[in-house]
């Protein structure tokens, strides 16, 4: 990888790369989901531009490798936590398109039954917990799952996914502490796209290497190139299993960047377009599929075949949004307590 | 059945105790509750009768305890999450109200979080302006939370235990003067409900609606009451959402006048909410203007003098009484 | 109503006095005499009590039928035959 | 800055106790609102107060015998600042302990621990503008009753705060001759005897410093009785005129005539009254007697001329009459026709300047057309200040009334 852009903290460990692979069937797999996850939030802008989807929509195009690489990682039993930029964390976990779309149509088809809309995905039964808007405020709850799995004696694993905006909060800091103190089962992943909105990582951190901030707590740490699909899988395997095996808690920062704006709403003045366009040199599907054709990994029409598969289950996934219901208003205050209960 | 005659704090203990021994997914968790015993000795001696794993200090770290409690509910256990003072449970807020209150409703049902957080709360003790609130008016207003104030030694352990049964978070506020107060129990810890309000004291002429310490002061405030020829009833709200419309309409109806007495701040309050729904569901009952005994404005002084003159106490609400009855 | 005994018919005047004055020894009226002098009943008290009976026995008194009303017995005289009427 | 004084509700009057204060510091007070009951020789007088403002403070205690021009309590009028307010700011009003108690150094947390203070922790909120205009200030479930009730709440006086209509005020109003009545009784004994002795000392004030003057006449009544008769017909009972209101209205319009009768005499002088308002003199069950002013006596039409006579008669007797009405009156009417006399020679009632007196109203031998018939007639007498009038303007008054009640179709010209 010799186009690597430039970079305020220590580099991460080396790129693999799709030559890092020897199995085609996994490398399919690796590829179809990162084209799954771009191609569906493209849809999801074009849906929000023509009023299908409202609230806040923040899209993760340029991150895919991240989701896709670790999210197999992870087994059934294991716990996965996101933030608001979440739809390729629920796509990548197996929550139905469909189920996602329809949730940002905010029909009660969707996976939150219109309760929550593109930053809050829930899908209890594939132990996909959200789907947070609170920056940080997920990491305490892993820090509680983790405490459940450990007193029950479960040996699950709890993923969390946060950006590198999180690190300012002071959840993040009592999290791994109590997390390393209490040596539970927690996988800290903090996808690093450099801009907490539209700051920059050294405008708003005095220390902008992330793995050292987790090492203060005493948590082993790693940072891996986030647009390398195949590095991702790998560190996130062997930090799964270290959690796993009950060696307590462990960080990750994946250095990733997002091509698109913070949200739908975002003239990007903070950031050069030349500093974008360069980044985009290195989108992790371009360089994924081309290295893989190249290496001999895949033949050249997989691609192809790959993105009518996608295009299908989009094209089912807005049609499924589209058929969906709407909730009768009657129904407004529902699931706010188990029982009902008349305030 | 045996009567024991307790300290409110033993009280608290028996209900913790009763609820560890009940159910394995039971743990308490916060600041010094375990080796120091708990801060106000309230968990004293359960570190060593059910050890580390269910009995766990924690740093000060107020929103993640409570978080890690949310997430531990959340992941099938029955947390009870210790918050020293209600000004501290501030740190907390955004777990309790971003996250326990939200969840099962931004899931769309899916999610369930039944967890009990415990604090303190009130003023007395001349500890000043960062332990003496009472901000528990404040959490009732919160949607998807469940509040409620024992202000008996019985409800002290019962409220607890049913508390653990209710499937959503539960916020337990017991007021810092009482637990050291001396009350009766009978037999073994069991689940007191947490749906109706208690009328404590019977009357005819002015209906006194509180709860948690307010309580004692308002059936003192009853008993001179009683001695000038007023018969006031006194209503203990236990449960300060839901509020148990029901009851207050009942009382009003039966007395047509109503003395709220509540030690939170009055702007915004729950006094105000209790006297809203009064006017707005018993309004054809009231022979006089609802009338408030609440603190005074000011963010509760050290000076015994002045934090005495902050807090609403008993010839406070005599007065209010008098005032009332013309 | 028209099936009154005189001398509840009687009681029922009485109440009416009493309750415009309460202190009236109405036992001690000498038979036949005016029975408003004797009394201290004003004009005031009188309609007062004429309010009362016509809530009481339903019988409006006319005022050009006061003078029969002079004495007690005129009074419950001219009741009865409006009752019975 | 203004001070309530005790009022002189007559020139007999030297102290009042009072009973009861309706009002609190902080309130609002309005020109005319009852303020505090003041238990005088003359029974319980509600006092009203002549400002607008708001209460600064209560200068006398409940129970307290406090002498006419006394301070009662101290107003702040409308746009004035408090005492101290500037100084002072919220706490005003507020004592701070001399000297805090000094907390024991291990206190025990109790919450039925005395506090060592005197502070209204609640301090009342005075009522918003619009609870203080015309509108009836009556508790919803007392208007609810009332309602159920048929009663109409504005006859019903109030005990709750700031004046205002109770369940119990309605309930009370719905039992007659119960109630206040009854409570009053209590102390009836002692409140006659206070109240004899002020009418002999005003009475005999009267006839040792009043050189009255007596005139007299006999009228017929027919035309008056014959109007009387014809405006009542059709009318329920309760809505009926009496003979009084005839009275009382002939004798207002012939003060208007003759002004120089409706006063009185203070400091050697005349003083005329500001208004018609005849003093009318009721005699209590039970002894003793009052004479309240009907205001504007001159101004009413008959039925309202009726209900203020109904109104005061019913007060009086209930000892619920207001300051006003025992200082404006310029003359008193006594009738005393009902119990049985013909004439009246009066007592004037100082410092008043006249007195007019009714007898009965009896069939006497009348000349009518040079034929002697029976015709039904009444003796009206007028005692007079003869510092004041002389007899040739007395004489004018009272043929004027004798006109008046001989031609009723003139009491109320169309």
């Amino acid at each position: 990888m010799n186009a690597s852009p430039p970079r305020e903290g220590p580099d991460a460990s080396p790129a693999i790369g799709a030559a890092g692979l020897d199995d085609p069937d996994r490398a399919r797999a690796l590829l179809w989901q990162m084209i799954r996850i771009r191609r569906f939030e493209e849809k999801c802008a074009e849906l929000y531009s023509a009023g299908r989807i409202r609230g806040f929509l923040h899209l993760y195009i340029g991150e895919e490798a991240i989701a896709a690489g670790a999210m197999p990682a992870l087994a059934e039993r294991d716990n996965v936590l996101a933030t608001y930029r979440e739809h390729g964390h629920a796509l990548a976990r197996g929550v139905p398109a469909g189920a996602i779309m329809a949730e940002m149509y905010g029909k009660q088809e969707g996976c939150s039954r219109g309760r929550g809309g593109s930053m809050h995905l829930f899908d209890a039964s594939r132990r996909f917990f959200g789907g947070s808007a609170i920056v940080g405020g997920s990491l305490p709850l892993a820090v509680g799952y983790a405490l459940a799995d450990r007193l029950a004696g479960r040996d699950s694993v709890t993923a969390c996914f946060f950006g590198d905006g999180a690190v300012a909060e002071g959840e993040f800091h009592e999290s791994l502490n109590l997390a390393a103190l209490w040596q539970l089962p927690v996988l800290f992943l903090c996808e690093n796209n450099r801009y907490a909105m539209g700051t920059a990582l050294a405008r708003h951190q005095s220390q902008v290497d992330l793995a050292a901030k987790a090492a203060a707590y005493r948590l082993p740490s790693e940072s891996v190139d986030g647009m390398d699909v195949v590095a991702v899988a790998r560190a996130t395997e062997a930090a799964v299993d270290r959690v796993r095996a009950g060696r307590g808690p462990m960080f990750l920062e994946y250095r990733t960047y997002r091509f698109r704006a913070h949200s739908m709403f975002d003239p990007e003045h903070y950031r050069d377009k030349a500093e974008v366009e360069q980044w985009r040199q290195r989108c992790p599907v371009e360089t994924f599929a081309r290295d893989a054709v190249a290496c001999g990994l895949l033949a050249a029409t997989v691609r192809d075949e790959i993105e009518r598969e996608v295009a299908e289950e989009i094209d089912a996934a807005v049609a499924f949004a589209e058929a969906g219901t709407w909730e009768p208003v009657e129904h407004l205050c529902h699931d706010v307590y188990a029982r009902e209960v008349r305030p | 059945m045996t009567t024991q005659t307790i300290a409110y704090r033993e009280a608290l203990r028996q209900g913790l105790r009763a609820a560890l021994a009940g159910d394995e997914r039971v743990f308490l968790m916060g600041e010094d509750v375990g080796r120091y015993g708990g801060t106000y000795a309230v968990s004293h001696g359960l570190l060593e009768e059910f050890g580390e794993a269910r009995i766990r200090d924690t740093p000060l770290s107020e929103s993640t305890f409570t978080g890690a409690g949310i997430g531990a509910a959340l992941n099938g256990m029955r947390p009870i999450v210790e918050i020293m003072t209600v000004n501290f449970s501030l740190l907390a807020l955004d777990q309790i109200i971003n996250n326990a209150a939200t969840l099962r409703h931004m899931s769309g049902g899916q999610l369930s979080v039944p967890l009990v957080i415990r604090m303190t709360t009130g003023g007395g003790r001349q500890l000043a302006a960062q332990h003496s609130h009472s901000l528990e008016g404040w959490y009732a207003h919160i949607p998807g939370l469940r509040i409620v104030a024992p202000a008996t030694h019985e409800d002290a352990r019962g409220m607890l235990l049913a508390a653990l049964e209710d499937p959503d978070p539960v916020l337990i506020f017991e007021h810092a003067l009482l637990l050291g107060a001396e009350g009766t129990v009978e037999g073994e810890p069991h689940p007191m409900e947490l749906d109706h309000a208690a009328i404590r004291r019977e009357g005819r002429q002015v209906s006194l609606i509180t709860y948690g310490g307010m309580l004692h002061k308002s059936l003192a405030a009853a008993e001179q009451l009683a001695k000038a020829g007023i018969d006031a009833e006194v209503l203990d709200l236990r449960t300060l959402r839901p509020l148990d419309d029901a009851a207050i309409m009942a009382s009003v109806a039966k007395t047509h006048r109503v003395v709220v007495v509540d030690e939170g701040w009055r702007s915004g309050s729950l006094s105000a909410e209790i006297i809203t729904r009064i006017n707005e569901q018993a309004f054809f009952e009231l022979d006089a203007p609802p009338v408030r005994v609440c603190s005074q404005e000011v963010p509760v002084p050290y000076a015994r003098h002045l934090e005495d003159a902050a807090i609403p106490q008993v010839e406070d609400i005599v007065a209010a009484v008098h005032r009332l009855l013309g | 109503m028209a099936n009154l005994s005189r001398d509840t018919l009687r009681e029922t005047v009485i109440d009416a006095i009493l309750a415009v004055a309460p202190e009236a020894d109405i036992d001690a009226l000498p038979h036949g005499r005016p029975w408003r002098e004797a009394l201290e009943i004003d004009s005031f008290d009188f309609l007062n009590i004429l309010v009362d009976l016509e809530k009481r026995l339903g019988v409006s008194v006319p005022e050009s039928d006061y003078h029969e009303l002079a004495t007690l017995e005129g009074l419950l005289d001219y009741l009865e035959k409006r009752l019975a009427a | 800055m203004s001070e309530f004084r005790m009022p002189s509700l007559g020139a007999d009057m030297e102290s009042g106790t009072l009973v009861e204060w309706n009002i609190r510091p902080g309130e609002r007070v309005e020109r005319g609102q009852i303020v505090c009951v003041v238990e005088t020789q003359k029974g319980a007088i509600d006092v009203e107060i002549w400002e607008t403002g708001t209460v600064e403070r209560l200068v006398a205690e409940e129970g307290q015998k406090v002498p006419v021009g006394e301070v009662l309590a101290v107003i702040i009028a409308e746009g004035e600042r408090a005492e101290g307010e500037k100084a002072e700011g919220e706490a005003a009003g507020r004592e701070t302990p001399a000297e805090p108690s000094i907390p024991e150094a291990s206190r025990t947390p109790s919450p039925h621990a005395p506090s060592p203070r005197a502070l209204d922790v609640s301090p009342p909120v005075p009522p918003h503008a619009a609870a203080t205009s015309g509108r009836l200030r009556i508790s919803p479930a007392a208007r609810k009753r009332a309602a159920e009730l048929g009663l109409d709440p504005a006859d019903v006086r109030g005990s709750g705060v700031d004046g205002s209509i109770t369940l119990e005020d309605v309930e009370r109003a719905a039992r007659p001759a119960e109630g206040r009545q009854a409570a009053l009784s209590e102390r009836a004994a002692d409140a006659h005897a206070a109240m004899r002795q002020a009418i002999a000392t005003a009475m005999a004030r009267s006839k040792r410093e009043i050189p009255h003057y007596y005139l007299g006449n006999t009228l017929c009544v027919e035309p008056a009785l014959a109007w009387l008769e014809a405006h009542n017909a059709e009318r329920p009972v309760a809505e009926r005129l009496i003979f009084p209101v005839l009275q009382l209205r002939a004798v207002a319009l012939a003060l208007e005539a003759v002004p120089a009768l409706n006063g009185w005499f203070v400091d050697d002088a005349f003083q005329p009254a500001e208004g018609v308002h005849p003093g009318v003199a009721i005699a209590l069950r039970g002894g003793g007697l009052v004479a309240p002013a009907l205001h504007d006596a001159d101004r009413l039409a008959p039925d309202a001329m009726m209900a203020a006579l109904r109104d005061l008669l019913t007060r009086a007797r209930q000892d619920r009459l207001r300051s006003s009405e025992l200082t404006t009156a310029g003359l008193t009417v006594t009738n005393l026709g009902d119990l049985g006399v013909e004439s009246v020679q009066g007592v004037i009632y100082p410092p008043q300047v006249a007195l007019v007196g009714f007898g009965r109203i009896s069939e006497r031998p009348w000349v009518r057309d040079g034929q002697v018939v029976a015709a039904r007639c009444l003796h009206a007498s007028l005692a007079a200040d003869h510092r004041v009038t002389d007899g040739a303007l007395g004489a004018r008054f009272l043929t004027r009334l004798t006109d008046l009640l001989t031609e009723p179709e003139r009491l109320w010209p169309t």
